[in-house]
């Protein structure tokens, strides 16, 4: 048992710590080069071979620091999409380039009205000569604003299938957005788009889960980051800030909301750290138990610390001028993208009920 | 006991709701219904009319050109014009100094100023908090010194709701600072046009704009504008702050939510149902309904039994922290479409075309803005301080 | 609008307040001297014909001293059960003797394993001769260790019909015991128990409701009596409990929980004051929804108050020699009594969700 | 990272397995599956046992008769006793007097009252407590006066555990009045036979007998009997407070309570189906679930880690919390057999029927039960007030 991080983890740590701390003026750019585009790029295919804890390392500093980069739509599920599924010549073509930071993938799985059910599969592909036609319609697309290939969920046949989009094929229609915290997404119309027969990439229906998991336990460490900042910031804030002729941090109330936080806090970590750990598992339940615990945990908890940090800041805590608020807005994004806390509870209970011992 | 309305006060009720019909402009109501943000010709025009009608004071006196209307009427007030949609009457001119003036201003005063509010001429804003205070409103630090027949005023004042709209605004400012804090701050009535004011907006959580800092820099103002007597002003801003009895619990506000929120939850679905039959959601729907009910009862207890003890801080907590639990789960019934941030598609400038369902668009911006109402108008963590305060007598 | 006493309730109030003030041996002979048990029985039988606000004023007193009577019981309950369902005939038999205090009455309508489902019937009568043969099993009947008469819920062909019972009939078998709050209760089986045909009340569909309806309004009210008191012995502790030198009272923690509870008991007396204005209405909608709402509350936070109650009692707050357990034993009973908050909260929201206009 | 166990561990809790198995009662299992309650008998059995397999002290260091175990060892230890139902080892000689014996006492104490305690002979109370000292632990008012070799001790100690089992009783006493509080304390044993002692049994909202009033009137203790220096006490007690590392987070105790819990929402049913299939219900048991999760995963982390800061404290906070909620969420699995009050049916002794599922009689007296959770042993406030100690750094 170890909960500390591996030499190589505190390498990477440290390196993206350096990173952000830095000026770049291209920040992805600069990660891709430091190999962040392919840590989770098994080694055969130019990645370092990294595992879902090591996506943590990363997605806890991005968090932290509140960047605006493609880690989670193109480095993880967009990559772990072609992983899973792609034949040994479609990686070869696309995981090199997602490695080097040459491409940017997104998935398209969900759909309006789906409410984050990868069941509620309207797109239909079909059949066409060597190849396929693609319609339908995509949701809420993380990163599909910038996304040079996307990965498309369809019915063909009475299967599920993954099919990898040039983003500029004819019939793709998207619509560019900012989410609240600024990363950007896309709703994508698909409309008689024609696609080669390579391009279909191969069974979705328990790929899509997987996929999907390894998102939210990504996002979750994002707000993990996200939320010791705002711990941290409201400590130092009741400290340095006087009312009624002595630093806020004496009245009791307030001290009691602080440790409250940081109760929740650390049993979030605990919970992250396991749904990272088996973000990338092959067992579907174990992985989908974990994931589930921690992201309702960030929604529920999560959403409570924001609530309460803006609260003791008073005033300043509503302003889009001070810091506080990004860092709210990366957790409240955390709680919508991949599951709500509705959604994860829901799976979690069924497992539950249906699995309960005697 | 009797739970219902009267004879009088439901006529009252139907005089209120047949003038709302004639009178309200659809313009309004559409902008309303489609969540575009209201405007200073917004406000203007809605207050323009109630002014024409008599109805913009309804806790005035008539002497002074108010309505006289019991807290019963003013409640059944609130609530039907919060349930159309109508912008709510800015509260600085009417609710706030207005009260001041009458209650404690001298005979000249009266007659300048007052005429201006009910006539919806002049547009005040409030220059109490200032950088660092928060609750510990009288800590004020801008000075007012005076010099022959003027004083000249100098400081910083912050969360200045409206500040861009006001032509006056009324000021605490320390006029004696070798007292104790609360014996020397006086009540000071100054022209937003005056020399030495500068207005900065500070953009909120939610991205709109409506407060400001006001920096005044040796900002000049006529002796004949203090309020009542020099150094007694944090009694005059005590009594404006207790003034506000009806509405603080807001629940024409929330229940206007609620309307909005019952739809969203039976368009959205959730496994093919509707969510308003989602077991989860649904507890959480009812849940906020029952809360919304006791609120509405318990103030009405108030309206009823008098605003007493500790009554006026359990509604403002209770009541706050529905005006956010109605939006939180306004937000939360949007799912995936709780994502884009698309507080732009609420000016009315804006032309784009938003994304995901037509209520969408305000559900983040109004999470956002919401937290604000445990914070102002006496936080959350003050009201419980008072409400110990009465229990335990001291 | 007036939320205030009559003239009348007042000076019911005020005699029951001096009752219980006394040193009666046996209390209920006295309350019903005083007229309390016919205090909601129709004035043509004898009784006061007080409506829901009146039993209120009485239970809130009950709650406030932790009475043991069998008002809710008898007078109000089972008093009910006869008046909505019996003939003239019937009324004018048990009614007068409910208000003079000489007939205990209870309802037994659930059973076991129907977890507050009034539709949940097993109980069987059939026809024989002139009158009917009862069988089946009765669970949890408030009263039930000393009634006289047991009204009891049954299917008849295809219908639910309510039977008054003679409480010494053969056939029938009472467990007794004591629920936690110290009133008696009784699990009730009925085995071939022969019943004159004078014994059919009538229907009981939709009485068993409204009947049910008045029993969880008067509940609640005695809870939010003894949650009154709570408050109070708890401010009262706060204040004269010194530690660390000072009275406890001045910690602001303890502060804000007493503020918390004030606020809490401020909602819920509103509702339970509606639900017991509109607990003997015949507009079932209403009646059902302001009693869900007030028996949600009770339930939900008057569990709240009493835990933070204890918390802040300390050691002595878990002893059984002190006061404070015994009123939160009776919250404990109120919450669980007619329905719980799963229930309520199911009732009520299937009327929101069934009735939402658009 | 590494969530499991090392081969190590995993060789260790076999061998636990297996030990549990060959050598636990199966009347206490039947005891425990029944929830009768446990009686001195019981504890003697189960504690004899352990005693002669060298398991009873699994933090103490090998040469004084404990197991030297890890605290990873022994929380794989805490968890599988547990898990089967066995009686919690009690803990006044093991954990808590046992290491102040160890570690302050002389050589002569140590080689008294050790054995005695690994070989399960004598039974431990814990004197701290008293009346209107609360969580202000060091409040001490039982005086200790020195009269040549001996203390006369007098004065009132409470919510003394198992003191009507016990053969000694470690207390503080006030050996200095005129100091400041914490430095005019000290460590006194005590027998319980001597004259002057006397013990009045405290029931607990749940009706059991486990703690008591402890008189103390005129109590010859011989100064032998001090443990360390005089007036050094409040260290011994700290030491003694903050000792208790393992175990803290009451994990086994909660997941045995979540496998009733199951049971119970799998046997009950609403509107005709498993209680665990109600989505109300399920949510909350799920929500419970992972918590209890994240509870253990953050025990753990706190064993690999050190109980450093405000660990314990936090282990503490939520660990009490979940001890309450489960045995809270199996009493609101009853619905209406949650109100028949049959505590005494936990009575060995008492040979009636109960009334409603098997289950059913021990879940409202364990709810009242566990109230204590987050009193006893710093209570949740005083836990807080550490926390914010830590994150403020004064």
């Amino acid at each position: 048992m170890d909960f500390g991080y591996s030499e190589e983890q505190r390498m990477l740590s440290d390196s993206v710590v350096r990173l952000f701390a830095g000026k770049e003026t291209d920040v992805w750019a600069a990660c891709c080069q430091m190999g962040l585009a392919g840590a989770l790029v098994p080694e055969e295919f130019d990645g370092m071979g990294g595992l879902g804890i090591d996506g943590m390392v990363a997605a806890l500093e991005i968090g932290r620091n509140l960047a605006v980069i493609p880690f989670l739509s193109t480095a993880a599920v967009g990559m772990q999409a072609v992983n899973l599924t792609g034949s040994k010549a479609q990686k070869a073509k696309w995981l090199p380039q997602i490695a080097e930071g040459h491409l940017q993938v997104s998935i398209a799985f969900e759909e309006p009205g789906a409410r984050y059910d990868l069941d509620h599969l309207e797109t239909q592909a079909v059949g066409d000569g060597d190849g396929y036609i693609l319609n339908g319609r995509k949701s809420v697309v993380l990163g599909g604003d910038l996304a040079d290939l996307i990965i498309v969920a369809a019915r063909l046949d009475n299967g599920v299938k993954l099919f990898a989009l040039d983003a500029g094929a004819a019939g793709i229609t998207r619509t560019d957005y900012a989410l609240t915290d600024g990363r950007g997404a896309a709703d994508i119309a698909l409309h008689d788009v024609r696609l080669q027969g390579d391009a279909l990439l191969g069974d979705g229906a328990a790929v899509m889960a997987a996929v999907y998991d390894l998102g939210a336990a990504m996002i979750a460490a994002e707000a993990l980051g996200a939320l010791e900042k705002i711990i941290a910031m409201t400590a130092e804030y009741l400290k340095t800030r006087h009312q009624f002729g002595q630093p806020i941090s004496n009245f009791q109330v307030l001290q009691h909301q602080m440790a409250d936080m940081a109760v929740a806090f650390e049993h979030m970590k605990s919970l992250v750290f396991e749904a990272c750990d088996l973000a990338m598992s092959k067992d579907a339940v174990s992985r989908a138990q974990a994931v589930s615990a921690a992201k309702i945990l960030i929604a529920e908890e999560g959403r409570q610390i924001c609530q309460h940090a803006i609260q003791m800041h008073g005033g300043i805590g509503v302003t889009d001028e001070y810091d506080l608020g990004r860092f709210v807005k990366r957790v409240t994004v955390a709680e919508f993208a991949f599951g709500d806390a509705d959604h994860h509870i829901a799976r979690y209970g069924k497992h539950l009920a249906d699995t309960a011992d005697d | 006991m009797d739970f219902s309305l009267g004879a009088a006060d439901l006529a009252f009720q139907q005089e209120v709701r047949d003038f709302l019909k004639a009178e309200f402009p659809p313009e309004l109501a559409a902008k309303s219904a489609a969540e575009i943000r209201f405007k200073k010709e917004d406000y203007d025009s809605w207050q323009n009319i109630l002014a024409r009608k008599g109805w913009i004071a309804p806790a005035w006196p008539v002497e002074h050109g108010g309505c006289g209307w019991s807290p019963v009427q003013q409640n059944i007030f609130d609530e039907e014009t919060f349930a159309i949609g109508a912008p709510r009457v800015l509260p600085f001119g009417i609710r706030l100094v207005g009260p001041v003036v009458y209650t404690y201003g001298s005979k000249a005063q009266k007659a300048r100023f007052l005429p201006g509010i009910v006539s919806n001429e002049t547009y005040w804003c409030q220059g109490f908090s200032e950088p660092g205070a928060g609750s510990d409103l009288a800590s004020v630090k801008t000075t007012a010194v005076r010099d022959g027949d003027n004083f000249v005023v100098n400081g910083q004042k912050t969360w200045t709701s409206y500040a861009h709209y006001a032509d006056w605004i009324f000021c605490l400012v320390r006029t004696d600072p070798g007292v104790k804090k609360q014996l020397g701050i006086s009540f000071l009535l100054i022209d937003m046009k005056t020399l030495g004011i500068s207005v900065r907006p500070i953009r909120t959580l939610d991205g709109d704009h409506f407060v400001n800092e006001v920096f005044l820099d040796n900002v000049i103002v006529p002796a004949e504008n203090l309020v009542g007597e020099e150094n007694k002003g944090w009694g005059y801003a005590k009594f404006l702050l207790g003034n506000e009895r009806t509405g603080i619990a807001g629940v024409g506000m929330t229940k206007a939510d609620l309307v909005r929120l019952r739809h969203i939850a039976r368009t959205e679905k959730r496994n093919g149902r509707p969510l308003i039959e989602d077991p989860l959601f649904q507890a959480r729907l009812a849940r906020l309904e029952i809360d919304l009910r006791a609120l509405e009862l318990t103030n009405l207890r108030m309206l009823a039994e008098g605003a007493q003890g500790a009554f006026p801080s359990i509604l403002k907590i209770r009541g706050s922290q529905l005006q956010q639990r109605s939006v939180e789960l306004q937000m939360d019934a949007l799912g995936p479409y709780a994502l884009p941030w698309q507080a732009d598609a609420m000016e009315p400038a804006w032309n784009g075309e938003p994304v995901g369902p037509d209520y969408a668009k305000a559900r983040a911006p109004a999470y956002f803005d919401r937290r604000k109402t445990t914070i102002y108008g006496g936080s959350t963590e003050v009201q419980k301080n008072i409400i110990a305060k009465t229990m335990f007598g001291f």
